[in-house]
């Protein structure tokens, strides 16, 4: 294992601080826990938005808070969703009288720990709702097993909801965009080769020289299939045609499109694949509203890439429009 | 069997240790249907629980189970610190008020942190997760008139090998549906250290 | 090799193809080149600025194109400056009226190329001006050789000189600010492993599993000292104490960090780096006035990291401040 | 020796031969030292060169250097690009206007030409860069009376040895300093293999 940390088990606490010590003024961390905050949460009047989940996914979730998106993101150690009581200080800090949004990732560990901490909040006489972010089509919807996991796509839920709430609406407001944002976005994934958790010093899985995985989830789960690497074309073709077999899009319809890195791959790969999704969406006469390249919700230092396309009516690009402060994504 | 707080402190202390025994075991069994942090999640969670009992003086067992509850629930994090926390959580609150207790109690209480396991988790028998390793324990201990330390082993070896034939339906290892089969899961191999640590502070203690 | 890219030899085309596809509003690329310019290029009455080198670096150098930044980069093949027509079509498309101000790194290819373009551009009646930017400090600075490299520290450049033009100032004072933050400010960077230039298919240098190399160059260039792999918090010291023997930073002075990712490397590790490098600076007395983290300028996958520090004043402090609208650089 | 349009081209046509076929020898020279782009560079370069070549008719040797410097100058890039430009552009300046050329300009031309590349790369000789390798050559056509395409080889032969001994002080490599010593330089490698080339049109050239 190669990497710029001191000990493997602080690394979520270190890297806590330098980011705090990075944006002093937007960020602070709530004393003796793993929350970071907006400075000047809790912002009075307006719905609080917490998100959170395992670190190592950087710049999610703690980039994306700021004026526009979230109040407070709750950093779990690597690929561990955070506490109860982690999730709870998150709460409260976020709480500007308004209620709180809770923006979950479908993950057993995620889905527990929040659900637990919003049986606390209440319990406290704070009022939660939460959205559980299901995009990757890499999985089975199906009621009988856990459902499809939540990845890039969660990046759009923050903005969305984030500039909803930033607008003064209700937490029912909020909400009802969140579950819409969740209806209409979808990601597929593929990956080269995989992360290395710091406390557990070596590769989560191993891919051959010539093989990648097609449907990887962020914390290195399993995709649908091994197979030989294939070009940037194919790949955006498979990625994108996977999301079309599992949600309508018809002709005309406006779409974002996200290009995400898992981590080490370079942007420059980033952009020639979404040459190739480009012109397939041109091809099915899908237009684009507006594209994100980079990296937003990676795994470490995998090497891949998740391909997002997100439907969007008038409501949604406005919200996706209104200005964002937050480290990780302006606009 | 008779569990006291002394040895019920003995048993989690044993936990503890047989957690950072097998810390690397753990991590290895989530890796290739999971996302390798089993290990260094409940070797992280113990170590809090032993420094937590170390350090407090507690005048009954379900006392004991509650602390273990809340530092498993705010230390381990991932599905497995809710699912921990609410079977010892569960525990506690059955055992409440027992001075001593006896198999009858104990077997008692583990039903309970089975159907607790069950709703958080919201998962039946057979899903091939720690539910599976809890419920066989609790058979273990509500059908056999008179448990002993081995006859927990043996039940308790039986389970591990049934639910590593299982395929995973839920928890992070359903992502890996029928290709589960075969291996072991890691929620019910730390239960399995748990039980046995039982057995081995059992094994030892004569008043047990 | 593994990478998604489709042919080898046209990475640079497909890339440029899919940036300007990513922002199709804010960017263009002038036809049959591998120039990329604002969309509005070129800007009448503003100073125009041209950047740009080898592909490799992403999101430098066209990721800074945009209000307040770059008119237009051109991109050379992977690793290799552009040729002097290619940069002299961005002086062309950058032109409006008020002359043409390139900013160059220190590299015997890139000043070759750009001086000759910049003669191309004079013999035909436009006034260019330039600096060349050396910061890295890995490299002696001593006449008789090629002299210190231009690294991260160039994107600062990018950022206050294309404030200045912003503003309307002449190109002699677009000038003098890049050649201010040109003395100010210093870098040097470390890597753990190397990147794979595509057309060359194999790792450009090769470290042991133990090993890391310190003051290593964005091209693979080799660094002062290959030696076993240290915690961040050396790294940290031993990157900031190199810039420190390098220039004098006195007590009180402010500065701006950049922490920058050279590909591979995930953004917990260089907020790790972060912490060390803001304690280090406190204990010196030296006050930060801004912190940037993140991927700047890059060398294809490598993992690794480079440390700039840049000497501020109150005209650096607002030019810095002056909004930018090039994706890669917001504020 | 004597040049004309036809074996002028012939022997680019050669020299992009060469190129293709050592392009990765090239490259990984420039590895070690450097930024191991050089033989991507080269092989990119003279095949353009050779389709420009194909595709255009001349009248003097003058106008093919011409053509060969532009095509290198805008498909090269890097050092080498601007260099390589350099050095064709002033072979074909001083040799402008003669029919055929003889040893006598040829040597007067590349003088020119090492001139020119000392002017453009601020190098000179000894600094471990191609300069010393065109320099070597120009050596060769202005110090022998005969030259012979074995004469001309074996000097390069000599020169190459020479170069690889050296210390760069120039170019990306001169950031490896000592530790160039005994590594050979790619630029002045390919300039090796493009009067390689010219050694082998002009042998089986009869009136060459
Ligand atoms: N829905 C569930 N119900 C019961 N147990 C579960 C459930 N999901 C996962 N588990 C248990 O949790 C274990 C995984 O724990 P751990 O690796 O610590 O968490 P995570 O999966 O979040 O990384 C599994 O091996 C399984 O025994
Ligand atoms: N200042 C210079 N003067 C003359 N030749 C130089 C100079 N710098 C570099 N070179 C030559 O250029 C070669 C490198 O070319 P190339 O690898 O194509 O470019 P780059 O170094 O930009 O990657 C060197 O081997 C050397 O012969
Ligand atoms: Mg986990
Ligand atoms: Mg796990
Ligand atoms: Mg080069
Ligand atoms: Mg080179």
């Amino acid at each position: 294992m190669k990497k710029i940390i001191n000990n493997p088990n602080e690394v979520v606490q270190d890297m806590v601080q330098g980011l705090v010590a990075a944006y002093p003024s937007k960020l602070k961390v709530i004393p003796e826990t793993l929350v970071i905050a907006r400075k000047d949460a809790p912002v009075e009047g307006k719905v609080g938005l917490v998100s959170g989940g395992g670190s190592g996914h950087e710049p999610a979730h703690a980039g994306y808070i700021g004026k526009g998106m979230l109040d407070c993101a709750v950093a779990g150690e690597v690929f561990t969703s955070p506490t109860p009581d982690q999730v709870f200080e998150g709460i409260k800090a976020a709480d500007g009288g308004k209620g709180v949004f809770l923006v979950i990732k479908n993950y057993t560990g995620d889905v527990l720990n929040f659900e637990m901490a919003a049986e606390l909040a209440e319990a406290e006489g704070i009022q939660v709702e939460k959205v559980i972010v299901n995009d990757d089509v890499a999985v089975e919807d199906s009621s009988f097993t856990t459902g499809r996991r939540g990845i890039a796509g969660t990046v759009l839920v923050h903005k969305i909801a984030g500039a909803m709430a930033e607008s003064g609406a209700s937490l029912q407001e909020v909400k009802r965009v969140a579950d819409k944002v969740v209806a209409n976005v979808r990601s597929m994934g593929m990956a080269l080769t995989s992360g290395t958790v710091p406390a557990a010093g070596k590769p989560s899985f191993q891919l051959e020289d010539n093989e990648m995985e097609i449907g990887i989830g962020i914390h290195g789960e399993p995709g649908i299939e091994r197979k030989h690497i294939a070009s940037a074309d194919e790949i955006a073709t498979e990625l994108v045609e996977r999301i079309f077999t599992d949600i309508d899009i018809p002709k005309g319809q406006e779409v974002v499109v996200m290009i995400n890195g898992l981590g080490a791959t370079p942007e420059m790969e980033l952009f020639i694949l979404n040459k190739k999704v480009q012109n397939l969406l041109k091809d099915k006469g899908i237009e684009v509203f507006q594209t994100f390249v980079g990296e937003y919700m990676t795994s470490l230092e995998m090497a891949g890439c998740s391909v997002t396309l997100l439907k969007v009516d008038d409501e949604l690009k406005s919200l996706l429009q209104a200005p964002s402060e937050a480290p990780a994504f302006r606009n | 069997m008779q569990l006291n707080v002394t040895n019920t402190v003995q048993w989690m202390q044993k936990a503890n240790e047989k957690m950072q025994t097998n810390k690397d075991y753990l991590t290895t069994l989530d890796q290739p249907i999971g996302d390798g942090d089993h290990g260094i999640n409940m070797a992280r969670g113990f170590q809090e629980v032993a420094s937590k009992l170390e350090e407090t003086t507690y005048t009954n067992v379900s006392e004991v189970f509650k602390d273990v509850a809340m530092t498993l629930m705010s230390k381990v994090g991932g599905a497995s610190g809710p699912l921990f926390g609410t079977a010892f959580l569960k525990l506690s609150m059955k055992l409440k008020g027992e001075e001593l207790v006896d198999q009858t109690s104990f077997g008692a209480a583990l039903n309970e942190a089975v159907n607790g396991l069950k709703q958080r988790g919201k998962a039946e028998e057979g899903e091939k997760t720690m539910v599976d390793m809890w419920a066989s324990i609790a058979h273990y201990f509500t059908d056999n008139e008179h448990s002993t330390p081995a006859g927990l082993m043996e039940s308790a070896d039986a389970a591990l090998e049934k639910i590593k034939a299982m395929t995973a339906t839920k928890g992070r290892a359903a992502y890996f549906k029928e290709k589960t089969i075969g291996h072991q899961d890691p929620g019910s191999a730390s239960t399995y250290f748990i039980f046995e640590a039982l057995a081995e502070v059992w094994k030892g203690d004569s008043k047990a």
